[in-house]
């Protein structure tokens, strides 16, 4: 089987996953017990093992043909617009397949238990198929409409799956803004699309880039706009500065999907896509400075709302979207290797973080905010361990895997000198921060002294609460009750372990691949797809990269101390940081009140408008001018002409007599 | 002095192209005649049977003497009995059949007594086709004449209704300053030409015996259009057609709007677009402008109606805007586009106001608007011929209507009158609304009209007050709504019968653009 | 004597009799308004008749006669039949149809 | 010639005169009699233009028999003044303004005609112009037809006016309570069947 | 294979007569029958039409020969899918209509027959004498449709939706007869068919107040802004049914028209109002989204969002680009069979929630109601042009087209795919989500609908999978339609 025919059958399984539970669950009574769960997750696990088969196959080939396409079908086809529905596999796609593909399956296998009970049991496995697929889609795609097709599908999956308990207005709206914000994303992609395909006259990625060196100068005004506008796509879907703000609230959906779609996967999309896309943004440099700038700012934001918000899951989404900026920095100044090589990682850490975090909250039965969190160390052990190995590799402890690929991006940085030591300086000061938050979150939860539902739980059997919406508090109407009453923790669930366990391993050890002058699997993979960048030699040496690595191991130790002497040694000095810087609190609290912005930018203005056009232009101008001007004339005429019919014969006579006047009057100036 | 009575010899007469007013003629005296017959069903029977007798005779005789091309006048030249005239004939004869059939139980012909109401009816019918056929001025003026005097005696004839009367006398009276009006303008053409012959006007016209821009001549003119646009309704002359349509016995509205229109438009192509066609420049813009503020006077004008036959009045003085407008091209498409739109106001006309007067005998509202709801469910026989004259009337595609006003618009465009054509579908625009209405009220029941509803009156049932009863009691109204609207389909369909008249038509008459 | 002063006289009496129609409201009167303005055609008539020289026009005139009689005996017949019913003989007053 | 203009003069007042008296008096007997003045005056300027048979016509069968008809129906009628009513008053100002307008109008296309004929006392007649004989002749033949045509509009006329004068069945009682000039304000309510439709 | 369109065009009719003679619950099989038939004989076009011919299947016959008017039919690319939507739509309507329960159903059924041959007729012709004709007779069963069998103040809603249309056509059919007339050389026969039309031509001047009175009738049916104001009282108080055919496919008839007659017949004009037009449909997009947005009634948001639509349609046709024009043509496409199935399900939401059509009182439907949801969301995706769906593609290529000479239009535009998605994802999200509303009672579609959407949503994905089947069949008689009018306008820039 060649190479492709792998990528058909990658994408092959997850949606036949899709479809046979969608069909299934039409069955009455629905497919048995955690059927669907195992469904769906073989399903992916076959995804996972046609990418190795893809992997494979391109292994075998020689370096330079390491670039398989193959069309389906012509999609659509007029005039210059011609797109096929083609899949390319190359070693960047085969990468992301396996990644997204591997975690996946992780993640699936976690749902099977920690989703059961809930009612919308098929419904979740559908969905999260259906986003398996579309991300793999997304990665497969060999020209930009099927990309944004894929593009647009994850979108739509996200959008299901964070409204997937649908009862909670909150989750609807987080949905609907997300879903929003991803539009935005799309647009920007159609506009590139159209950019490129009027200069470069394709839409098919080795087309546009065939082009690209012969039509474009450097830093050519289209090719930047182009650029920044797969910026605008990218930063949507990643969360980068200033379209970031659907992510937090995208926690509303179940923890498991925050582990996919919103940390491990779907994020990373705009990652990739500039990965993709290098050839452009190396021939327009001006716009990957403003994807590095945005990316520093971003993962400067990111870590310092951590330190605020006390919501679990907030807490981590934020990290997620700081760890973001460092993969946009990375891929924006060129270091792919070094992004795609972070990307991963964080892939790693970061579900597993969420996946510990979902097992704490079932285990304090709903309650999400970390204030009322504590001392659940002894009570559930495993997900502890968990839990710290993926905060060690997000705080970048040495020899983690998150130690060697943060470090690794922010060495590129300082390797390209100049004003980039500003981002790479801002990046170790993220570090810090990032070191900070990841252990603060672990000190507050697992530390101090135990909280009622931790010695329940020493005691062996869950805490219960009236089922509420963790965000408003509000009681949940249990009768049509998504989520389902009973939960699940990974203390006793073994597919739960089963899924968090390898994740922590590699948490801990993935980086392993990737040592600087020890190992560089990944680079070499990948080297087939970047060959033709120019950036090749200004790769770090070996020796610079070890300083680096060297500087940040000491700087995450620093983070890390300094969260034990803030939330274990003394605590409560972070509350009286609060109460002496009040507005800096607030501020960070508001996440630097980019949604409030929003509101007065975009949201009021549509609303307010569409009164107007409702109250003003539809009844005053439509209905009231056009309509009851062109009925007014014609009724003022009507009047008219009945008032004149008096009735009186003389009247009648008058006006004929009139008429003769008049029509003999013409008549006599027609004469002369 | 005297002279010997050898000297004069009678003037040789064509029979046979004069025999489709004899045939009226003489219906008309022996109908009197029998008519003096007492005995019920001599009255209610044989004399209507006789004067269809004589109408058919007619019809069947315009047709034997139907022959396309330019005829030279007759008798004297008085008459032009060529296809314009016997295509008008034929229109007139049709009415004059359809009013018959609708008197048959009509209040007016007992009233009068049927022998008398039919031979009037006759004489009308006779007056017209002379006034269509008349080419000098005297014979127009007899014809006119002869054409008016029954109408304002017919239309007075419900002698117990004061509305009748009224409309009588009202018809008389604006009717004769009309006519007065259009003598002067006769003697005025008289004068400034010197002749009585249309031909000779027209040579007289064209030699250099009197100008073109004459202040006598187009006075004349003047006054003689003011004449003619008094009997074909056109505003400013249109006030009295309302207030006389609604008064005058059902029937015999019917007759008036669609006979009177096809003579007064008979005449005014032959006289505009014949006699006087050379100065068409003069007066084609003055008839533009009338036919402009008749198709608007018109149609605001039907909007609030709430009286049938008000309405249906209203809507004739607009259609009668519509047809002024082929007159004013002067060129031979316009007079075919004219004559076609005659046949197709006679055929929708009908329909609608059979269908009026057969729920005017027998509801309690009269010819109200109100008269008509849910006829759809009551009684569909009678509300689909309204429909579909309404919608004909309106321009509806699938009806005559449509066709009429594109050949109307056509030829208003090809005589450099395109703003013409569109003042015309404004109008029919505006006209939409009133006849919506009345389909509405027929079909949408539940749907209530602004206007205070009239006073219920006594009315002595048909039959039962069953609509199948009713139906029965008048089967040859429900026909003739039921044969008409059929019509109004089938030319909206397949108009060439139509077509092929209207082309012989266009034949008849010389020197046209 | 110019034709032109037969032809101003009968204007002269057509406005009369159309002044008359116009003012008077008992339907007899208006009748003989209406014969005046035909009796001024008459006029208009004969002057021209004279002026070409041709007895058209006084043929014409003779027939108008005859026509105005028509007219003269269906309105008294019309005002008879009113008065039968105990109509008001008031031209204002037949004003029941309008609008 | 002074005695033809003289005459033209006086007939031509006289015709003025008595179409005035026609629209001028409030009582139709006497615009009866203006009218049949007018029409003898109208007869002389006929003569003077040469039409003796119209004149000899107008005389005879209008003065004469019509307007006896007239004075019959009106003494039928009673002849009563017409009572005043400030209503119309738009009418009696502006009624005599437009027909005014309209003679204005007139005169201008007479004078301002360019046909000489006007200016001239009219063609020279050949001999028996407009005498009885010529126009029935003319008749006879030339007018055949509106001279048959106006023949038949009289029978119609006259059948018109049976019509609408003959007493009915039904109608005979209004009839005979009818005492002659009942003025219009004393009538009682009118009858059911005067009332029917009133839309 | 010879398909006599004559046939086709006439079947619905003919069964509608025929429904009138039958007993009273005859009816309504006899014609929905007759649909059926019309849509076999669709697919049988479908599967049969050759993409690189032209005009084909064509009758050609006098009609009124002393007017010029021809009885022509023909099929090319322009109209083979606007017939097929025609047929794809008219039968899930009457299916859905004919299980319901209906006063006089003989006459809604005859008119409903009558409908679908006047759209097909109107979509056929290639008579301009003959379309108008068509055009204007769609209006008396819609009329009598929405009138007798309507909700609230339907007569007065019914009356103004007429009259405003015919305001619109009447004028077209004036400027029409002109066309024919003045387009007639000296001598020469006048004539109407589109053809004869093409070859013949008419000064600049005359041709810019004709596309004026031509874009009237098209933007009032489509309908555009500011011409939509019996939109909402006629959206209000139709019969779902009627809505659905309403706005799903007679408001393609003008934007049809352009491409069928305007373009070829009067580039110029067509180049001289360029820019105005397109304006109008921007603005349209923009307004009838927010609109949309903002409105409480689910009909009156499709109402509002097909304004928005049409806009989209309009804008493609006048960007006077390959790329657009055939985005325009296959949007109009999607557009209807987005939004037929849209209006039926609209009746079965309002079926579930005590009639009532609001937002405010309607949510959490999803619950108990999986597939009725799972349809709606597709649909909807399909409706907002998420990528993927043939609407998508179709909003693309209408992107493109305008990019190419009038970028910032077409960027001005893209605001509105995104006002799409805000008031799509509002109406399903208000609807499906959420807790349910008072008067809502959370039940599976029935069979009936499922039957009747269903295949609808099937289109909606195959040609989401396969957009190319359109594309490649519209492109040829597309870019013929538009390429005089193009040319045209090249020459300006040039100039």
């Amino acid at each position: 089987m060649s190479g492709t025919s792998y990528g058909w059958l990658v994408l092959a399984f997850p949606l036949a996953g899709t479809l046979v539970i969608a069909f299934g669950w039409l069955r009455p009574g629905g497919l048995p017990g955690r059927l669907p769960g195992w469904i769906a997750s073989g399903a992916i696990l076959g995804a996972f093992l046609s990418s190795i088969g893809a992997l494979i196959e391109l292994q075998d080939q020689p370096e330079d043909a390491r670039s398989l396409v193959d069309s389906a079908w012509t999609y659509a086809s007029t005039g210059d617009f011609k797109v096929d529905l083609s899949i390319l596999v190359d070693p960047l796609s085969v990468f992301m397949c396996l990644v997204v593909s591997g975690v996946s399956f992780l993640i699936h296998v976690y749902s099977v238990a920690y989703m059961d009970g809930d009612r919308g049991y098929h419904r979740y496995f559908a969905y999260l198929n259906f986003f398996v697929f579309s991300m793999l889609l997304l990665v497969l795609a060999a020209n930009f409409v099927v990309l944004i097709v894929g593009w647009a599908f994850v979108g739509a999956a996200s959008y299901l799956l964070i409204s997937f308990w649908y009862r909670r207005e909150t989750a609807t709206r987080a949905g609907i803004k997300a879903f929003v914000i991803n539009v935005i994303g799309d647009v920007g992609l159609v506009v590139a699309a159209f950019l490129l395909l009027d200069k470069t006259g394709a839409l098919d990625y080795a087309g546009v880039f065939a082009q690209a060196d012969q039509v474009f100068t450097h830093n050519d005004g289209t090719l930047v706009a182009a650029c920044l506008l797969i910026l605008v796509g990218a930063f949507a879907k990643s969360a980068q500065l200033p379209l970031h703000t659907w992510l937090p609230d995208a926690m509303e959906g179940p923890t498991p999907v925050s582990a996919l779609i919103h940390a491990a996967t779907m994020v990373t999309a705009g990652v990739y896509l500039i990965a993709r896309t290098h050839p452009l943004f190396e021939l327009a440099p001006a716009a990957a400075d403003v994807g590095a700038i945005v990316g520093t700012a971003t993962l400067v934001f990111g870590a310092t709302v951590a330190l605020a918000v006390t919501d679990l899951k907030r807490t981590i989404a934020y990290s997620t979207i700081s760890q973001i900026g460092y993969m946009v920095l990375g891929v924006s100044v060129f270091a792919y290797g070094a992004g795609l090589f972070h990307l991963m990682t964080h892939a790693f850490f970061k579900a597993l973080l969420f996946m510990g975090a979902g097992s704490v909250i079932s285990a304090m039965g709903g309650i999400q905010d970390m204030d009322r969190m504590g001392g659940l160390r002894k009570a559930m052990p495993f997900t502890f361990a968990a839990f710290t190995a993926g905060a060690l590799a997000l705080a970048a402890f040495p020899f983690t895997s998150g130690f060697f690929s943060k470090d690794e991006i922010l060495a590129f940085t300082v390797e390209r000198g100049g004003w980039y030591l500003v981002l790479a300086i801002a990046g170790y000061a993220g570090a810090l921060l990032t070191a900070f938050y990841a252990f603060r979150m672990v000190f507050r939860v697992f530390y101090g002294n135990p909280v009622a539902e931790a010695r329940e739980l020493e005691q062996g059997h869950l805490a219960h609460h009236a089922p509420a919406n963790p965000a408003t508090g509000e009681p949940e109407d249990t009768d049509v009750g998504f989520p389902a009453e009973e939960h699940h923790i990974a203390e006793r669930e073994r597919p739960m372990r089963a899924a968090m366990g390898p994740l922590a391993v590699l948490a801990l050890l993935a980086g392993l691949v990737q040592v600087p002058g020890v190992s560089d699997v990944i680079e070499k993979f990948l080297e087939p797809s970047f060959a033709d960048s120019h950036f090749h030699d200004t790769a770090p040496s070996d020796g610079s990269e070890w300083i680096g690595l060297v500087v940040g191991g000491l700087i995450s130790l620093v983070g890390i101390g300094a969260a034990y002497h803030a939330y274990v040694r003394r605590r409560g000095v972070t509350l009286e940081l609060r109460d002496r810087f009040p507005r800096v609190h607030a501020f960070l609290v508001n996440k630097w009140y980019f949604d409030e912005l929003f509101e007065a930018l975009f949201v009021r203005p549509v609303a307010t408008a569409g009164g107007f056009g409702r109250a003003v232009i539809e009844t005053r101008f439509v209905q009231g001018f056009i309509v009851g001007g062109a009925t007014g004339v014609v009724r003022v005429g009507s009047s008219f002409a009945r008032s004149i019919q008096t009735g009186y014969l003389r009247g009648y006579a008058l006006l004929l007599l009139l008429g003769v006047a008049l029509l003999a009057l013409y008549f006599l100036l027609a004469s002369s | 002095m005297t002279l010997p009575l050898a000297d004069i010899q009678a003037p040789d007469i064509d029979y046979k192209a004069l025999s489709p007013l004899i045939a009226t003629i003489g219906g008309s005296i022996v109908v009197l005649m029998v008519g003096l017959l007492r005995g019920r069903r001599v009255q209610t029977v044989l004399v209507p049977a006789l004067t269809a007798v004589s109408l058919l005779t007619a019809i069947g005789l315009a047709i034997w003497t139907w022959e396309p091309g330019v005829r030279q006048p007759i008798i004297e030249g008085s008459l032009t009995m060529d296809t314009l005239t016997l295509g008008i004939a034929v229109l007139v004869y049709v009415a004059g059949l359809v009013a018959v059939a609708l008197s048959l139980r009509a209040v007016a012909a007992r009233e009068a007594g049927h022998g008398e109401y039919h031979s009037m009816l006759l004489g009308s019918i006779t007056g017209m086709v002379l006034l269509a056929a008349s080419s000098d001025l005297i014979t127009l003026f007899v014809g006119l004449e002869l054409l008016s005097i029954p109408l304002y005696v017919l239309c007075a004839t419900e002698l117990h209704r004061r509305t009748s009367l009224e409309a009588g006398l009202k018809y008389l009276v604006i009717g004769s300053v009309g006519s007065a009006t259009l003598l002067y303008g006769l003697a005025l053409i008289y004068g400034a030409t010197g002749a009585m012959q249309f031909d000779a006007i027209a040579s007289a016209i064209s030699s250099d015996q009197v100008s073109l821009t004459d202040p006598l001549l187009l006075t004349g003119i003047a006054l003689l259009a003011t004449g003619l646009a008094f009997k074909a309704s056109v505003a400013p002359f249109h006030q009295w057609t309302p207030d006389v349509y609604q008064g005058a016995p059902t029937p015999i509205t019917t007759f008036m709007a669609v006979a009177t229109k096809a003579a007064a438009f008979g005449i005014f192509l032959r006289l505009f677009d014949h006699a006087l066609g050379l100065s068409q420049l003069q007066w084609g813009p003055a008839l533009a402008a009338l036919a402009t503020a008749t198709i608007v006077i018109g149609n605001v004008g039907a909007l609030a109606q709430r009286s049938l036959k008000r309405l249906l009045a209203w809507s004739s003085v607009a259609q009668a805007g519509y047809l002024l407008a082929g007159v004013v091209v002067g060129s031979t498409l316009g007079l075919q586009a004219t004559v076609f739109y005659l046949a197709v106001y006679l055929v929708m006309n009908v329909a609608a106001f059979a269908v009026v007067i057969a729920r005017e005998r027998v509801s309690e509202r009269g010819d109200d608007l109100s008269s008509l709801e849910n006829l759809g469910q009551t009684q569909p026989w009678l509300a689909w011929p309204m429909t579909i004259a309404m919608l004909s009337l309106a321009g509806v595609p699938a009806t005559a209507g449509f066709i009429g006003k594109f050949y109307l618009i056509d030829a208003a465009v090809a005589g450099d009158y395109a703003w013409l054509g569109v003042v015309i579908v404004v109008g029919a625009v505006v006209s939409f609304a009133y006849y919506l209405r009345v389909v509405a009220v027929m079909w949408m029941g539940g749907y209530e009209v602004e206007l205070p509803t009239v006073p219920p009156r006594k009315v002595k049932p048909v039959s039962g007050w069953s609509p199948e009863a009713d139906l029965r009691a008048q089967p040859e109204v429900a026909a003739i709504a039921i044969a008409f609207a059929a019509l109004t389909i089938l030319f909206g369909i397949w108009p060439d019968p139509l077509f092929d008249a209207a082309r012989d038509i266009g034949t008849a008459l010389s020197g046209l653009r | 004597m110019n034709i032109t002063w037969f032809l101003v006289l009968s204007a002269f009496l057509f406005v009369i009799g159309a002044a008359g129609v116009l003012t008077r409201r008992n339907p007899l009167v208006v009748l003989l308004c209406l014969e005046l303005m035909l009796n001024a055609g008459n006029l208009a008539l004969v002057a021209f008749s004279r002026m070409h020289g041709g007895q058209a026009g006084q043929v014409f005139a003779l027939i108008v006669m005859v026509i105005a009689a028509c007219e003269v005996v269906i309105g008294l017949g019309i005002i008879v039949a009113m008065y039968r019913n105990r109509l008001p003989i008031d031209i204002d007053e037949m004003s029941e149809l309008r609008g | 010639m002074w005695f033809e203009q003289v005459l033209f003069f006086v007939a031509g007042i006289g015709a003025l005169a008595g179409a005035l008296g026609v629209v001028v008096v409030r009582n139709p007997f006497y615009s009866v009699l203006a009218l049949v003045v007018h029409l003898l005056a109208l007869a002389v300027l006929f003569l003077l233009l040469h039409a003796e048979f119209i004149a000899a016509a107008q005389v005879v069968v209008y003065a004469g028999a019509v307007m006896v008809l007239y004075i019959f129906v009106v003494a039928y009628i009673g002849g009563a003044d017409e009572p005043l009513r400030p209503d119309g008053g738009m009418l009696h100002s502006f009624g005599p303004l437009f027909a005014g307008a309209i003679g204005v109008e007139l005169c201008i296309a007479f004078i301002a005609s360019g046909l000489d004929a006007l200016d001239t006392r009219g063609a020279d007649l050949g001999a028996g112009f407009g005498s009885p004989a010529e126009i029935g002749q003319l008749l006879l033949t030339r007018f055949l037809v509106p001279f048959e045509a106006a023949s038949y509009l009289l029978l119609v006329a006259a059948v018109g006016a049976v019509v609408l004068a003959r007493r009915r069945r039904g109608l005979e009682d209004i009839g005979a309570l009818e005492e002659v000039g009942a003025p219009p304000d004393r009538r009682e309510p009118p009858s059911e069947t005067t009332l029917e439709v009133r839309v | 294979m010879t398909i006599h369109l004559s046939i086709v065009l006439f079947l619905p009719l003919a069964t509608g007569l025929l429904g009138a003679f039958l007993p009273r619950e005859m009816a309504r099989w006899a014609v929905l029958a007759g649909s059926v038939a019309v849509l076999l004989y669709a697919v049988a076009l479908l599967a049969d039409f050759d993409a690189g011919g032209g005009l084909q299947y064509v009758t050609d016959d006098e009609w009124i020969p002393e007017l010029g008017i021809r009885y022509q039919l023909g099929i090319d690319g322009l109209n083979l899918f606007m017939v097929a939507l025609t047929a794809i739509a008219w039968v899930p309507c009457t299916l859905v209509a004919a299980f319901r329960e209906h006063d006089r159903p003989k006459q809604f059924f005859f008119w409903l027959a009558l409908g679908e041959t006047a759209v097909l007729g109107a979509f056929l012709a290639q008579d301009l004498a003959l379309f108008i004709v068509f055009f204007d007779l769609m209006l008396v069963p819609f009329y009598f449709m929405i009138g007798g069998w309507g909700t609230g103040d339907r007569v007065r809603a019914t009356t103004k939706f007429v009259i405003y249309t015919l305001a619109g056509s009447l004028l077209m059919l004036a400027a029409a007869v002109a066309l024919g007339v003045l387009s007639t050389p000296d001598g020469g026969e006048i004539s109407f068919s589109l053809a004869t039309l093409q070859q013949r031509s008419v000064s600049e001047g005359t041709q810019q107040w004709m596309v004026l009175l031509f874009a009237l009738a098209f933007f009032v049916k489509a309908p555009l802004f500011p011409l939509h104001g019996w939109v909402p009282e006629t959206y209000r108080s139709s019969p779902i049914v009627t809505i659905a055919l309403l706005s799903g496919v007679l408001s393609k008839v003008g934007v049809y028209g352009f491409l069928r007659i305007v373009l070829p017949i009067m580039p110029e004009g067509a180049q001289h109002w360029q820019e105005l037009f397109i304006i109008l449909a921007v603005f349209s997009i923009l307004y009838g989204s927010i609109l949309a947005f903002s409105q409480d009634n689910m009909r009156l948001v499709l109402a509002y969002s097909s304004i928005a639509q049409l806009g989209f349609i309009v804008l493609g046709i006048f960007a006077l680009e390959e790329k657009g024009a055939q985005g325009a043509v296959l949007q109009m496409l999607n557009h209807g069979i987005v939004v037929v199935p849209l209006f039926l399900i609209v009746g079965v939401i309002a079926a579930r929630a005590k009639g009532s059509e609001s937002l405010s009182e309607l949510g959490g439907m999803a619950f108990r109601a999986p597939v009725l949801a799972t349809l709606f969301l597709i649909v909807t995706f399909a409706t907002l042009a998420m990528p993927g769906s043939a609407n998508f593609v179709g909003e693309l290529l209408v992107l493109f087209g305008t990019f190419e000479d009038k970028l910032v239009y077409g960027l001005v535009a893209s605001v509105g795919v995104v006002l799409a998605a805000v008031y799509m994802i509002r109406l399903f999200g208000r609807a499906m989500h959420n807790r349910p509303g008072p008067a809502v009672e959370s039940r599976e579609i029935d069979g009936l609908h499922l039957a009747a959407v269903v295949p609808l949503v099937a289109v909606i994905v195959a040609l989401g999978v396969y957009p190319h089947f359109v594309v490649h069949r519209t492109e040829k008689a597309t870019t013929a339609s538009i390429q005089e009018a193009r040319g045209v306008g090249q020459q300006v820039v040039a100039r």
